[in-house]
């Protein structure tokens, strides 16, 4: 939910966290960071863009 | 249509060689993008030319000798004395090693350069005029079109630049002499840069300034130190005043008024003044509405996080696309805009941009200052760690100013720094890559720091914000 | 029991109060641990004294005046005399204000000090003997013990550091005349410093080392751009030879000889020679066996990653642990066996130790270097950028040198940097965090560098690893 997010809408991802989730569009404030103080990582994007592609399955 | 007119086509077309359009032209060919820049002047833009190297240039030689003639303390015995011509020569050489080199890399990555001055002739064509009368002109077809077209020093009323004891930043960095006495208008960071300069040569130099402090904008414990230092230096500062008029003085230099704002009238006697006032942007000569694009009142050109303008096909970047006004955002608009023309899905999605103020000492702050963590909802930590408890910074002999590290108290993020000392335009470099990577006070306390280095500073103010500081005492 | 002997307990005991332990008492104190730190000689050990700081401050004078003596080129006339006696005041003063705040620090975070010479008595107990006959002694019970106690220069058959012409670095530190002619045995880090500095002082330096280059470990490529610069400031070298006699001259001074494996002798004239071929651990004057704590062949207490001793309640960290033998190195492991004692899940789990040569220009290196990452298992990519394309570099007259980065080809993680030109001591730290935060080439390149800053040479290297630097051509 939007209190867990840093406050202004800050996302916490190294530069090429942030280039891939536009590449697999991935919205980052939508990804829960499993990095330290809930820094969001690769695995983490690839994991959100896999549960999206997975539940848009699920919906055909 | 004139004679001599020919027609071409490009997929790219950069207009303006500075940080902004070089950059943008050569990542573009780099990509594959058929690109072609036009400049009208010199490679490299006003950075280059007359900004961020020269000025850094005399920074450095001036600097030197300064030190060099002040340095009976640690036991050295000289008497400096800087040739101005000689300064200058050499300069000149490292504009020029520069500015070539800007031209052959261009060429390199296969970027087709054109000389002239381009406008606009409708949404997908520029006409570019050649140097000089009857060298013709040709018009150029792009799908895409990057304008980085810079920015030119704002003139104020009765100050014109064609005035001779009247300088840009720009005619400064040319005398031919060392001016005996110099009123610098405006106390931002060229005006301070230069001042220091003049002043480590030896002028008289006295600085009004508008505003209650020198460097508007930096935090007043950080443009302190700047400013006690330029004191120590003779600068002599007039706040709260802004440049009336001047004319003719008697003993064949001249006199600058300044008016405050309650309208109380100061004098100033010098041999040139230096306008340093602030920056407009070059937009108004390249019939802009041919194309359809849009600028704000003070004429720069908005742009979204691609660069683009309001027209699709075409970007803006650099000083022209406006404030942050720096070489290095300028380049990494460029990147950016270049990428999106490729069809890479790259935007401006920076959390920092680095900036440095390479005055005695250097200015380099990153991200967030505490009031500014607070305004954006963190509840912000501060470390600060003072250069006079660091070792390297004794064995330097500059050990005025600090170490700043802005932290969210919750989850150790760091978000912005502020530093000033020694080397702070290098050492920001390391707190940049912390705030982007996202990393935390821990993450940069455990990061080993070799010893002795100025590095080791941040590292303790994060330590210090931790509440673990070795060096300096905790709160 | 003499007379005068004292009994006391404390939680931890530290020996020696260099930046292995006055770092490590200074930790355990903030961690609530009752701690008490032991030292016969003077706060801040060989690094404060004798070591780094002394010798940067050395080399900070002699390069400020060489420069500014070698800066025609920029306009500057100068002839700088860099007086002996007033350089060393200057630095005796920097060490001064250095040390008493280490004491001050220790004082001010809880941490009870003892001047005196420590001795094991037991495993749980030393025998501090007060400096000076007759000053008694006190014997300190602990719970658990940190051995900081440093290393020592090494001596060579047949030269005696009581022979007043045969120096140690720490002599060489302290001597009050420039030397006319000097021969240094040893071109490693040490070594290099010295010959430095000494040669901007206008010493004949002739340097012999019995390895085939200067600074022995470093790369190739890295350690040509030192030499060759200290051969421009006149440094002579002889590689292959190795120290083997001295004796006296017929003009007042000394003659070095010296021989290869083949047993061919040199023979120089010189005034002194300065001995620099490593440091030995002190461990031999401590007593070890009463505790029970093992050293290896050459004297060196082995550790785990916590820093532990084959005995559960004693730590050893710094010189005395073995390599790599550095200051900043002596720190982090101070820190972490003060953790440890501290009841903390603390260990040494870097990825990287950076470290510095502040010869002309300096040399930063951190990670893997492109041989070692390949050892280790990875398809090492590489991205190098010269100073002589970097604005900044060329602003400030240091031309020479490279950054280099080491990434994995596959993930694109920073392993390594080598840097070798202006500044390579503060660069490397943005390297360091990259590596410890697992940064990506990417990730470097992404982060917005100030302009003009050497730093940009850093993301400019890791542009080139990705095939896409603006200011070099890419391979
Ligand atoms: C004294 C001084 C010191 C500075 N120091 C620093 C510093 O240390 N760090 C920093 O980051 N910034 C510094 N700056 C600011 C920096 O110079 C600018 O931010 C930077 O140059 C902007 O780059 P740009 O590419 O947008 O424009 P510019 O560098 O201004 O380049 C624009 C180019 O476009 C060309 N052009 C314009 N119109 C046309 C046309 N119609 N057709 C063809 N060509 C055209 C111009 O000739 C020019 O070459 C300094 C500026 C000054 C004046
Ligand atoms: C010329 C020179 C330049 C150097 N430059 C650098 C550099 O730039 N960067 C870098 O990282 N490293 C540098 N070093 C190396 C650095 O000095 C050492 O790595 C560092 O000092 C090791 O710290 P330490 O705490 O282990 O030991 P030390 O600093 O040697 O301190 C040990 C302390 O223990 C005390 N002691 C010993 N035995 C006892 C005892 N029985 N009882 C009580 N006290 C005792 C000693 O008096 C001493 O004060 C340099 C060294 C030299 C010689």
């Amino acid at each position: 939910d939007a209190e867990e997010h840093a406050p202004d809408a800050r996302v916490f991802a190294p530069p090429s966290v942030r280039r891939l989730a536009r590449e697999l569009g991935v919205d980052l404030a939508t990804v829960d960071g499993s990095g330290p103080g809930g820094r969001i990582t690769e695995g983490d994007v690839r994991a959100t863009a896999e549960g999206a592609a997975e539940a848009s399955e699920d919906e055909e | 249509m004139v004679v001599g007119d020919i027609s071409t086509g490009t997929e790219l077309l950069v207009i303006g060689a500075g940080p902004g359009g070089y950059v943008a032209a050569i990542r573009a060919a780099q990509k594959g993008v058929d690109t072609t820049l036009v400049e009208r002047d010199a490679y490299g833009g006003t950075c280059l030319n007359h900004g961020c190297i020269p000025s850094k240039a005399y920074i450095t030689v001036t600097d030197l000798a300064h030190r060099a003639g002040h340095a009976e303390e640690m036991g050295i015995h000289a008497d400096p004395v800087v040739d101005m011509a000689g300064m200058r020569e050499w300069k000149d050489g490292v504009v020029d090693q520069l500015t070539g080199g800007v031209e052959k890399l261009c060429k390199a990555n296969g970027v087709n350069l054109v000389e002239g001055t381009a406008r606009f002739d409708g949404p997908n064509r520029v006409r570019v005029a050649h140097g000089g009368e009857g060298q013709g002109s040709e018009s150029i077809e792009f799908e895409h079109c990057i304008v980085a077209t810079g920015s030119r020093p704002i003139e104020i009323p009765n100050f014109s630049y064609d005035d001779l004891p009247v300088l840009s930043s720009r005619d400064a960095l040319a005398l031919d002499s060392v001016p005996e006495r110099m009123v610098v208008v405006g106390a931002g960071y060229i005006g301070m840069e230069l001042s220091t300069v003049f002043a480590k040569l030896g002028t008289d130099v006295t600085v009004v300034e508008m505003l209650d402090d020198a460097l508007p904008g930096y935090e007043d414990d950080v443009a302190r130190v700047v400013r006690k230092r330029a004191e120590e230096l003779g600068v002599e500062f007039h706040f709260g005043e802004g440049a009336a008029d001047w004319r003719d003085g008697n003993d064949g230099g001249i006199v600058v008024a300044t008016e405050t704002e309650g309208g109380e009238r100061s004098e100033y006697d010098a041999d040139v003044v230096l306008v340093a006032v602030g920056r407009a942007p070059v937009s108004d000569t390249l019939d802009l509405d041919a194309a359809g694009v849009e600028t704000d009142e003070k004429g720069f050109i908005p742009t979204d996080d691609q660069c683009r303008t309001n027209v699709d096909s075409i970007f803006a970047v650099g000083d022209v696309a406006g404030e942050p006004m720096l070489a290095h955002v300028g380049s990494k608009e460029g990147i950016v805009a270049a990428e999106v023309v490729a069809g890479e899905p790259a935007a401006l999605d920076y959390q920092a941009v680095p900036a440095a103020v390479f005055t005695d000492p250097e200015i380099g702050t990153v991200g967030m200052t505490e009031d500014e963590a607070e305004e954006a909802g963190f509840t912000p930590v501060v470390g600060q760690m003072p250069f006079n408890a660091s070792g390297r910074a004794l064995t330097t002999g500059h050990t005025t100013g600090f170490v700043r590290v802005v932290a969210d108290e919750e989850t150790g993020f760091v978000l912005g720094g502020q530093i000033v000392g020694p080397e702070a335009s290098e050492l920001v470099a390391e707190l940049a890559l912390a705030v982007e990577m996202g990393a935390t006070l821990e993450d940069v306390a455990a990061t080993i720091h070799t010893h002795p280095t100025l590095a080791e500073a941040t590292m303790e103010a994060c330590e210090n914000a931790l509440g673990q500081a070795i060096h300096t005492l905790n709160r």
